[in-house]
């Protein structure tokens, strides 16, 4: 498969670049954001995202979704990158669809068709300290009757507030750090025990702190395997680590944009500062570290729908090279836009924040270059 | 015992004597800063502190007394720095008229300027802002456009300034003006006026971080009166002559600024182990990270010493005049690399940005503030200009 | 079984039949490799290698075959290289002829050039050299001074080459000389003559590696007839066109060059782990060497996910016609990081420059030879600039 | 103390470029390069520095010598770097003589008059494998009669093929990683037993490959204590780093003012290179680290000359800094010399080859920087 976009999913790139940035630029962002919206996203749009067939992307064809792939995901989640568009889509359409495809029928029956419409909002509850630490998951989880209870905290579940369901990794047996023991749980928001501590982040998104009190799930709830999570989890963290990838893409993309532009614009000493050499050798490397990542969010996403043995790594590859380009291009953004760059009323300093939440979920460069280092044997 | 331990010990037992104890507390937010002016206001502690500091001179130090100062000689204001520090008093008083405009008149003011403005400084009495970028003029501040016509007895003011640090709380401004516009650095002239003159306004610029210290100012027909009273004048130095005390000005802030990086008391790396976790070996468990935080270790350590060798070649006049200026490059990127760390530490927990546990976000709004370090003051490719000019002599700098 | 697959087993199999045992064994230095030339000196198995291959077209496998190629198609080609490299067959050649004059010729000749030149190619009769750059003229290629005088019937060529890559072994050169002196890109001529030819002379030029494989290369009053034999110009392309020919030749030089940095095979971290050790919990015990391995790790998968894509949107057409440049740029510079980071991890085992240890100081040698990768073929400073001008389309780039 | 050179440092200072440039100048490193010189350094210029007072700088004023500490030691050190100087200043006069000065009276009495006189060189063995690592010397020392019987291996003796005596690291007890149990020995190079092979290395200094097979010392040789050789072994190590680390600062300033000067006189595309501006802003930066880091070294060796407690972790930031800013010197300069920078017959290559060997020499940036977070604790 060549590592281009094909005839299909470049018509869908350029159909999610006009909807991204028709209804939902950078603007939409703002407006939600000053209006303090508690969930941090607009419903309708989540609406239209659904007409626009974008909730269905991962899910079959035979379930009434569009059975497409990770590099059809990654397409619409580069523009919401670019756009910086608040959206549940990630954690709902991305990486918890594609835990649920590794569920049972039940499972996907009772969610997809909300998925679908556009009404389901979806919440991964996987982190329980300040950094991502999926291999030390400690929450327990003992089995009570036909089902499990569940006890503990999870922290930074974005669109935990607002979320109808919440996929919790828990332990039922093990102990953290331990391989097996995990399992995936399917819980309902509403369920007795369950509380959630909304906050806002720096880029105005809303992630819960979410406690939950003896919950009481059927064993229907278990997505996978008990006590053979892994597999499961997995599925999901590359599903979610890639889309973080391709958003974390169009991020720094989308700042390096507008700050071409406005070095093209912007005079000092009597010259463009865009004719600046220094500049120019700056942002010409900021130019080549994207398109690089560019490459390998699209690898990974390939790989995972090719189901390749080697997709982990690239997954990580790509989380941890988008990051790093990302990082560069909204450093290099406001510094070139120099003073107002630091003002609210420029975009700049908006993809600088948005880089910053993204850098953290679901692993940021420093843990997914280590798990490079890992993979490889040393 | 040396006089300055003499010197020591009793500016020890007066600050203990004197020092109300709200003020050996911790500042817990940018509110805890004293500003003065004509409209402070004050917290418990803060008029007391600031009227016996102000009393004995120690608000400056080491200014004359006769305008207002504590006449200690750099090693006692020195001496003072660190028992403040050490007995964790607050500073009584923050005030640009201390930091720039006051070495400013010291350097290049009449005697009658030095004798009105700077005990009005030292005592707290006038906040001044400073007028001096404009939107068309970021790095190259020369070329400002805001205008002063010479009506005789007064100059006319317009124009527009931006960045202008608590404008909408100052009562005074120190602003360069243009007075010829057939010269550019030729033409510009430093001028002294009161906030509240008919035609002055302004708006607060919100930043990223969420805060707005900085406003627009903006000048309509503003009339600036030649002389206050019967002969301070309004200009500082002379007519035309204002970019030699804007470029001596941005040396000693260069030079100010130039500390930032060397700030970080302790280690990052030790602060967070415990936080992030130890792995079997006992070494902060995320091994890329901590490489970073090693170097970054390594980096604030050497700063420190560059910091310290700055200091006493620049005192003993062995530095290069231009030297400032690296030392503002390095120190300004290297609090902002310690800041993309300190937030990489955090984690998530440092995203939050309103909630009570991050302290309304304080991490990452002092993140995004950091931003700025290597903008305002001369951005950070301005300082390499100079350097690339003034040090290394390279052609066509 | 697919038209291609077929191929594949059949090549497999001419390949097994065909290449001689000693050309199956991995090379172990620069000799190894086979230039051909009027002079060529061959090792056991070399020339059998070669005259197999070339009878077979297979030196140059997708050139048409009445120029001496192999006629594959683009698929079939890469299919040819596969099986070489499964089979770890040789190169039969390596020729300046084949990577650069060919394809300038099979672009801008004329069919009797190409049917005189590109079969003593393929067949590796005359090694070629590449005249460019001149002491004056570095990044700065046009500027060249090296003087070609028409005197009716041949050219006076008068001037000075550098950097002319085994210039002393060569035995014709491709040369850019300056036929219009009031011009500077529309000067330039493109011209091949033979390097035997009065008042050519070469003086190698050592480098810091320790060899020698460049020339400083002299034109003392060299008499180059206009046209060999009947009909085949000396010259390609046209008169005053030569630099259209050498900007096509230098971005068919960058793309090929711009793979380097994917060249790494295997994992460097997981290489000099066993060597360097490993700590109690089984990672490479030098934690921020380890670091640094690992970030490079990443940065070569993520390049040769890089290098798939330009190759694959290279062929479709897809990508922007200066993105050889971006390749080159990424690719040198992360060369030199691996190397780097190789002398880091073999310690002062690879400092030494002579020993049999140190197999003569390969390591060192060829870590200093990765220098000039971001010099060669265009500097990184010039691949930024032309991003700068041609991608990003700054102003004045 | 001020963090500058008081006016006998600079005198001292003055002398030592004069003399570095008059006497042994980069043409010096290249005579006794091209000639293949077996020890890799001039004897005559030994005997000069001796002449000069150079190598008594550590030797106490009642024992010969100047009495004078690091900072006088790395002013002559920087000046060594910056010419390229092969010298067994570093060996001999700085690390070895600090070993000695915390040794007994009679191996001071038996090595200090040649080094005063320039006839005795000294060499450190102290690495065994080709990474510098002193916390994992495992060379075994074993008690016989009244001394030692040393047998073992020691890799990259800088000078050890011409020293007439080597300070070798072994271990009289516990094992490879034990704090205690290492014990100094000063091993007279005639010894029988002793092997040296000899190897020129990138930067044509002479480095040995040491082997003792079962070569026998008098108590007298020891230095320092028995068992306890972790004291005097830090004060070799932190004056061999220091000195390495002002040395290293010599190559990094000099290899930037050659290529400040070359970049002067370059023209390219009608323009003196000098003036383009990403030239500029990458070499003032250069100039930065340049300068932080001759505040690092003299920070260093003045917390030397004061015993302080915090000297340790100075000497391993001056070492980093000293490299990290030296390796960007002779990348730079190197890359902006273009072409002419790949030649043998410019100087910029051999700053290069310098640097690669001190980087290696008592631990390299990484070494010293993971020293650095072990200290801090973490």
């Amino acid at each position: 498969m060549p590592l281009y976009l094909n005839d299909d999913q470049k018509m869908l790139h350029d159909s999610a670049v006009e909807f991204m940035k028709g209804e939902a630029p950078v603007s939409h962002m703002r407006e939600f954001r000053d209006k303090q919206c508690k969930d941090g996203f607009s419903h309708a749009l989540w609406k239209q995202f659904a007409e626009m067939g974008f909730t269905g992307i991962l899910i079959g064809e035979d379930e009434g979704g569009l059975g497409l792939g990770h590099v059809e995901a990654g397409v619409v989640l580069e523009e919401i990158g670019r756009n910086l568009t608040p959206s549940p889509f990630l954690t709902t359409a991305v990486a918890g669809v594609e835990a649920l495809n590794a569920g049972g029928k039940a499972l996907r029956d009772k969610y997809f068709p909300g998925i679908l419409s556009g009404d389901t909002v979806l919440a991964l509850a996987i982190d329980e300290g300040a950094k991502h630490r999926p291999d030390q998951i400690g929450m327990a989880a003992t089995r009570e009757g036909n089902g499990f209870k569940l006890d503990g905290k999870k922290q930074f579940v974005v669109q935990g507030g607002s979320a109808d369901m919440v996929l919790v990794a828990a332990r039922t047996s093990g102990k953290a750090g331990d391989e097996k023991g995990l399992t995936l749980f399917a819980v309902d928001t509403g369920a007795k025990g369950v509380s959630r501590d909304n906050a806002r982040l720096v880029d105005s998104a809303m992630a819960a702190h979410m406690q939950f009190d003896g919950v009481l799930v059927d064993a229907d709830a278990v997505v996978g395997e008990v006590d053979d999570g892994d597999a499961v989890l997995r599925r999901l963290l590359n599903a979610g680590r890639s889309g973080a990838a391709a958003e974390t893409l169009g991020v720094g993309s989308g700042a390096m944009d507008i700050t071409v532009d406005y070095i093209k614009g912007r005079s000092q000493f009597g010259s463009l500062i865009g004719s600046f050499q220094a500049l120019q050798h700056r942002i010409s490397h900021l130019y080549s570290e994207i398109e690089v990542a560019r490459a390998c969010v699209l690898k990974a996403q390939q790989l995972l729908d090719e189901g390749s043995a080697s997709a982990d790594m690239m997954v990580s590859v790509a989380k941890a090279k988008a990051g790093k380009a990302t990082a560069l291009s909204v450093k290099e953004g406001v510094q070139m836009h120099g003073g107002v760059g630091m003002t609210d009323e420029y975009d700049i300093g908006l993809y600088m924040k948005r880089d910053r939440a993204l850098q953290e979920f679901m692993g940021d460069v420093n843990y997914h270059t280590n798990l490079v280092a890992e993979m490889q044997g040393y | 015992m040396s006089d300055l331990e003499t010197f020591r010990a009793e500016t020890a037992a007066w600050l203990e004597a004197n020092c109300p104890p709200e003020m050996r507390q911790p500042m817990t937010s940018e509110d805890d800063a004293v500003w003065g002016g004509r409209n402070a206001t004050f917290k418990p502690g803060q008029k007391e502190w600031l009227d016996i500091m102000a009393a004995k001179g120690w608000t400056v130090p080491d200014w004359p007394t006769e305008y207002g100062g504590g006449g200690l000689s750099r090693a006692e204001a020195k001496v003072l720095g660190q028992e403040m520090a050490r007995l964790r008093c607050r500073s009584p008083l923050s005030s640009f008229g201390i930091w720039m405009l006051g070495p400013a008149l010291l350097h290049f003011g009449t005697e009658a300027q030095k004798k009105y403005f700077l005990p009005q400084i030292a005592r707290g009495e006038i906040r001044w802002c400073q007028g001096y970028s404009e939107p068309g003029s970021g790095s190259d501040l020369a070329s400002l456009q805001t205008s002063a016509i010479d009506q005789g007895d007064h100059y006319l003011v317009n124009g527009q300034k931006i960045w202008t640090s608590y404008a909408d709380q100052a009562d005074w401004i120190f602003c360069l003006t243009r007075t010829d516009k057939n010269e550019k650095h030729k033409g510009i002239t430093f001028l002294l006026f009161d906030m509240a003159s008919e035609g002055v306004s302004t708006k607060p610029i919100k930043l990223i971080s969420g805060a707005s210290p900085f406003c627009e100012t903006f000048f309509d027909d503003v009339k600036v009166p030649k002389t206050y009273g019967e002969d301070v004048s309004a200009i500082v130095y002379e007519e035309n002559k204002g970019w030699d005390v804007a470029k001596y000005l941005l040396g000693h802030e260069r030079s100010m600024i130039s500390g930032q990086g060397g700030s970080a008391g302790s280690s990052l790396g030790e602060k967070f182990a415990d936080k992030i976790g130890r792995d079997e070996m006992g070494r902060l468990d995320d091994p890329i990270l901590r490489a970073k935080l090693a170097d970054l270790d390594m980096e604030l350590l050497a700063f420190r010493a560059m910091a310290e060798r700055f200091g006493d070649t620049f005192k003993a006049g062995l530095c290069h005049p231009a030297q400032p200026n690296m030392m503002k490059y390095v120190g300004t990127e290297l609090n902002k690399s310690r800041y993309e760390l300190i937030m990489s530490s955090g984690g998530s927990a440092v995203l939050e940005w309103e909630s009570d546990a991050s302290n309304g976000g304080l991490t990452a709004r002092d993140w995004l503030r950091t931003k700025a370090n290597s903008i305002e003051g001369g951005t950070s490719e301005v300082m390499l200009n100079v350097i690339s000019k003034q040090i290394l002599r390279l052609p066509g700098a």
